[in-house]
């Protein structure tokens, strides 16, 4: 008999039970409903893991009415815990929204290949809660100086782990976005296509943010020959590449799956 | 817990042509190709692995959104995307551990002929441990669960299957979707299908108010999950009554309490699927709990269970 | 929420024979007759009251036990116990409030002739305001889904209900047990229904590992709630396609959202059932939250955003 | 038009958040499993209850997943708020016992008919959780000192609120029984045989508790002659009389529903 070999991106997966240390509210909203979070767990003790890798969390409250579990970016793994950043939008992140320290989750990660490290010029744009993965990655590079991060969002700042991130990497150069209305959209995407064209020769671009901002930055990469990395926020059902639930279109035509193959692709080898 | 019995239970089951471990196995779609799963638990353990649905040729599968999730439950419109048969038992097949576990196919096709050359090609292999005929998949144009509602059909494509099978057991998937499921088990049985297995999904549809859509980009999908689970028992409990070949219980079990549940209904092995997502160490936690669970029953070995439902 | 509008939604429906001020109705069998829930809303806020079945003479119904809590969801099998149609209409009607909202009887009987004379009790009556023809119920031993499961049987009943109901809107509660629902709308629109409602319980099965026995002392029963929301949606979106009178959606709706999700899919109105178990006042808040929510999605009337589903 | 009238029975009943004021366990058993718990709630300021009615309670947590609401007696009632006495035996209890202060539960009663209060002696029979109803129906009771309670059970005595009724109620005669074997049952039916001897020609007897003792004290009222009333514990759907999932046949042949005609019945005119 051959020996069960998994493919390399499935090695070091485990599903876990991680305690929960706190739940930390981000910028209460006016109307209440919408709201961040940082879900702070026990340190999982992986033994390897990458930036804009992922873990898929249940909370007990689940039960057997919330089938899967929900996809959150590596936010920040150090040796005091595992921070999720999240924006309660649904059935699952509100019930996580309402955990208590010493509760249980059930977290099965790392999941996913991770963004590109790479010795160049790096240029980060995030869109919303498409920060979260960004903070990881800027903790971990070896030269954050050449890092640079743009930053748009529509809740206020303070929802957000803006701050933090420029505490935690003071060395990377940093801006924001405020979104107020749809009219101020063109603005910030110019502001993004002229970062993008900054980066183009020798640079590096990364983007994690809602599916139309990805798209928009597809086609500047494209338009000024950039190499560009997106990392894609499909719905997951299982997280391992088993349901083939959250593929997208390689430019090959093949349907590849967003939670082992992603999240994380260049840019020019997806259809969006 | 009935009793206690300082005795070890024994979950072992014998099913025609196959000696399972355990009767758990995994649900086809649900498990990938097995490797998937690989660093969650040891894939020998299990009682069978029953892989994604194959056919003769790759195929896409369908349009984005495939996948929603709805009370204990969720929706899919996959639409068969696989790899198919010959790259599966080139790059799949020999990292599996069919040695120790049984390996089982599970086939689609869009009519009788190419059913039965698919199972030629599968049966081929000796390393495959059996074959499942997928007659009940509500997600594709062509065939799918037209087949598994027409006893005729279902009939002459578990002979096309049989008659390329050589001696490689072959289990008939029967779709809920039917007046009388056991009209088809029937007509599968004694097409010479050696078991059964109950039930694929229940068709059904989900919608997005602020975007006036289907959730699925195919309208609708299979419904899988905890919510069918007491259809698929009354399936599994009504087939067993009408035939006589052994019936592998699927729809809903997440737990080992489940899984007896199912052989109480006259099941003799069962398959977990949407589980799977749920956390994706489930099936192996199953396959541990198992006897421990017996043994709080007092149920030395799973025939001493299976069927004992008094009505 | 896709618009905010200053403008107030206006949530009435017209239905054949019907004009209500809201299209949201009680589902049979979960609703009692309609005064068990008089202290937790106004009765005469609702839709319409759709009551507990009714036969001609009294039944006692099945042993116990009737109902079992499955994942999101229950499996009752009462068996119709009821008072029978004149009791009903002399110490039940009187006390709802009939002039200001439809009171709807459903009906069951053992055939088409005794469908008919039911029917005649109840259409004679003028403060009846319809007539919902079960014949989709799993839980009867004559009878009962078997009619709703053959077209032929199906238009038969329908016929007779039609021909003593004089003015009396009739609808037809079909049943989802069935290959392709379509077949039997089909039918019994051809034979005169005036309306549709869609759907009666799936049958399900839930069994007892300590006792070993089923936990319905009927062994099978229907299965309703939010489990089976995705099968009643899409059961109501292709019987939509087919025929052309007004549908009612029933089958595991609880909030607001799903009255809309529902009507987007093709329905003309709904019906609360299970729901009402989880909380008595389920039915008045979604009364209520009705019109709001609406508003939210910029949906002035209901028939702006009925079939609208983009597919 | 008629003005809608409902049955009396049903006058009063409310559905009502209300909010948890603290969840008290009562002697954690060694296994852990099993345990009981009193759950206090606000004050839900009925204007009239009887001992012996229900409520139904949900707490958030049973989502869309637990279909039904629990029924649980009304255990005491003051102004301090309404405490239920609550034996985890399944998914809904547990999901209660794990409530927090704060938490809003949806409650929906007062339900049932409530246990018969005579100026007679009287004789609590209370089998396990079943003795909840009987805290309130002491502590309402005119004439305290006419009642006795006799109290089997199979846990340990400080499991359950054995004590609180003797302090809340020092007028009333108790004693209690510990079954911790099956060979203990007959020595306690003897003993609850012989009380109901004592109450049967000028007494009146109460029972609740497990459905084989209520049959034990139906036989043995018949024999003694004695009037009795029996709480049944059928498992509810609605608990307003609607679903027809809680019938009990009464002698006349007819299926009366538990939740809205009882939960208590007079023991000669149900078969059992
Ligand atoms: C690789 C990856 C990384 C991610 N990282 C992050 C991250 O770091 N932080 C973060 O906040 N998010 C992240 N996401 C997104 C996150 O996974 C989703 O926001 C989350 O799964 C939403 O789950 P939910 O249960 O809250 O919403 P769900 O309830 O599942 O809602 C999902 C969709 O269903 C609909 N919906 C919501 N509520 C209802 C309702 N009551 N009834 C009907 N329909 C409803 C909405 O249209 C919504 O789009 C990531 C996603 C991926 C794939
Ligand atoms: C009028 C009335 C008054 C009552 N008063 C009280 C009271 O004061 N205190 C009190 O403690 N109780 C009381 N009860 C009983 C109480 O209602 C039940 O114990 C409670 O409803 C059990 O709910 P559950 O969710 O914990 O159990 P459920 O999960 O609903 O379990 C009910 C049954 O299902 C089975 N079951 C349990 N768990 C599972 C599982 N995981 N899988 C499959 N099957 C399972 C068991 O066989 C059990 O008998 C009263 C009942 C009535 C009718
Ligand atoms: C994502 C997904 C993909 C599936 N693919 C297949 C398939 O390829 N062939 C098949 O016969 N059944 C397929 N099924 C059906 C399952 O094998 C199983 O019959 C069904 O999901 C009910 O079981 P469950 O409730 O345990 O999931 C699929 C189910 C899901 C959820
Ligand atoms: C306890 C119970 C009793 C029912 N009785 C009837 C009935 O008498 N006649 C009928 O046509 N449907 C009956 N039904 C079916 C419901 O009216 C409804 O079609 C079904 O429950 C699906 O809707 P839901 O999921 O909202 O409950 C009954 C359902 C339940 C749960
Ligand atoms: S989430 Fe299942 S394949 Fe990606
Ligand atoms: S619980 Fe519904 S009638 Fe009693």
């Amino acid at each position: 008999m051959k020996s069960v070999k998994a493919p390399v991106y499935l090695r070091n997966i485990q599903c876990q039970e991680l305690t929960v240390l706190d739940v930390v509210p981000f910028g209460q909203t006016s109307t209440g409903v919408t709201h961040c979070f940082a879900l702070r767990l026990e340190d999982p003790g992986w033994s390897h893991w990458r930036p804009g890798q992922f873990v898929m969390v249940r909370h007990p409250s689940f039960g057997l009415e919330l089938i899967w579990g929900r996809a959150f970016s590596i936010s920040r793994l150090v040796s005091s815990g595992l921070s999720l950043f999240i924006q309660a939008q649904g059935r699952g992140s509100e019930r996580l929204s309402a955990a208590n320290p010493g509760d249980k989750v059930t977290v099965w990660g790392p999941l996913g290949n991770g963004f590109a490290i790479q010795d160049k010029r790096t240029l980060m744009l995030a869109g919303g809660v498409g920060i979260a993965p960004f903070l990881a990655y800027a903790e971990n590079h070896p030269t954050p100086h050449k890092l640079e991060l743009i930053f748009g969002h529509r809740l206020p700042l303070e929802t957000y782990p803006f701050d933090n991130a420029k505490t935690l990497v003071p060395e990377m150069t940093v801006s924001s976005f405020h979104e107020r209305s749809p009219e101020d959209l063109p603005v910030f995407l110019e502001m993004v296509d002229e970062a993008i064209m900054n980066h183009a020769t020798s640079g590096l671009v990364l983007a994690c943010g809602p599916t139309p901002f990805l798209r928009a930055v597809k086609q500047m990469a494209a338009k000024h020959g950039a190499m560009a990395q997106l990392s894609l926020e499909n719905k997951m059902g299982c997280g391992v590449g088993a349901c083939l639930g959250c593929v997208i279109k390689d430019t090959k035509g093949e349907n590849v799956q967003v939670c082992s193959k992603g999240p994380v692709f260049w840019s020019h080898k997806i259809e969006l | 817990m009935a009793s206690k019995t300082p005795t070890i239970s024994d979950p072992r089951v014998s099913l025609p042509g196959l000696d399972l471990k355990n009767p758990i196995m995994t649900a086809s779609g649900t498990f990938g190709y097995g490797l998937e799963y690989a660093s969650f638990g040891k894939l020998e353990d299990l009682g069978a692995i029953v892989v994604k649905g194959l056919s003769l040729k790759p195929r896409a599968g369908n349009t984005m959104p495939r996948i929603a999730e709805t009370p204990c439950g969720m929706l899919n419109a996959i639409g068969l995307q696989n790899i198919g048969v010959e790259r599966f038992l080139e790059e799949k097949l020999p990292a599996l551990p069919h040695d120790t576990t049984p390996v089982i196919a599970n086939l689609y096709a869009c009519d009788a002929a190419e059913f039965g050359e698919l199972a030629a090609a599968l049966a081929a292999d000796e390393r495959m441990g059996a074959l499942e005929v997928n007659v009940s998949c509500p997600n594709v144009a062509a065939g799918g669960q037209a087949f598994g509602q027409d006893p005729k059909q279902a009939a002459a494509v578990t002979r096309a299957v049989k008659d390329a099978a050589g001696d490689k057991p072959v289990m008939v998937k029967l779709s809920p979707n039917v007046a009388d499921i056991t009209t088809v088990a029937k007509a599968v049985a004694d097409a010479g299908a050696d078991m059964l297995t109950c039930i694929n999904t229940l068709l059904g549809m989900a919608v997005d108010l602020k975007t006036r859509r289907p959730r699925l980009a195919n309208v609708v999908g299979g419904l899988s999950g905890p919510a069918i689970k007491p259809v698929a028992l009354r399936c599994v409990w009504q087939v067993c009554q009408a035939v006589d070949i052994p019936v592998i219980g699927v729809g809903g079990i997440s737990n080992a309490t489940d899984v007896l549940e199912f052989i109480l209904a006259g099941a003799h092995a069962v398959q977990i699927g949407t589980a799977n997502f749920m956390r994706p160490d489930t099936v192996f936690s199953i396959v541990n709990e198992l006897p421990i669970l017996m043994n709080g029953y007092g149920v030395m070995t799973l025939d001493d269970l299976r069927g004992t439902l008094e009505t």
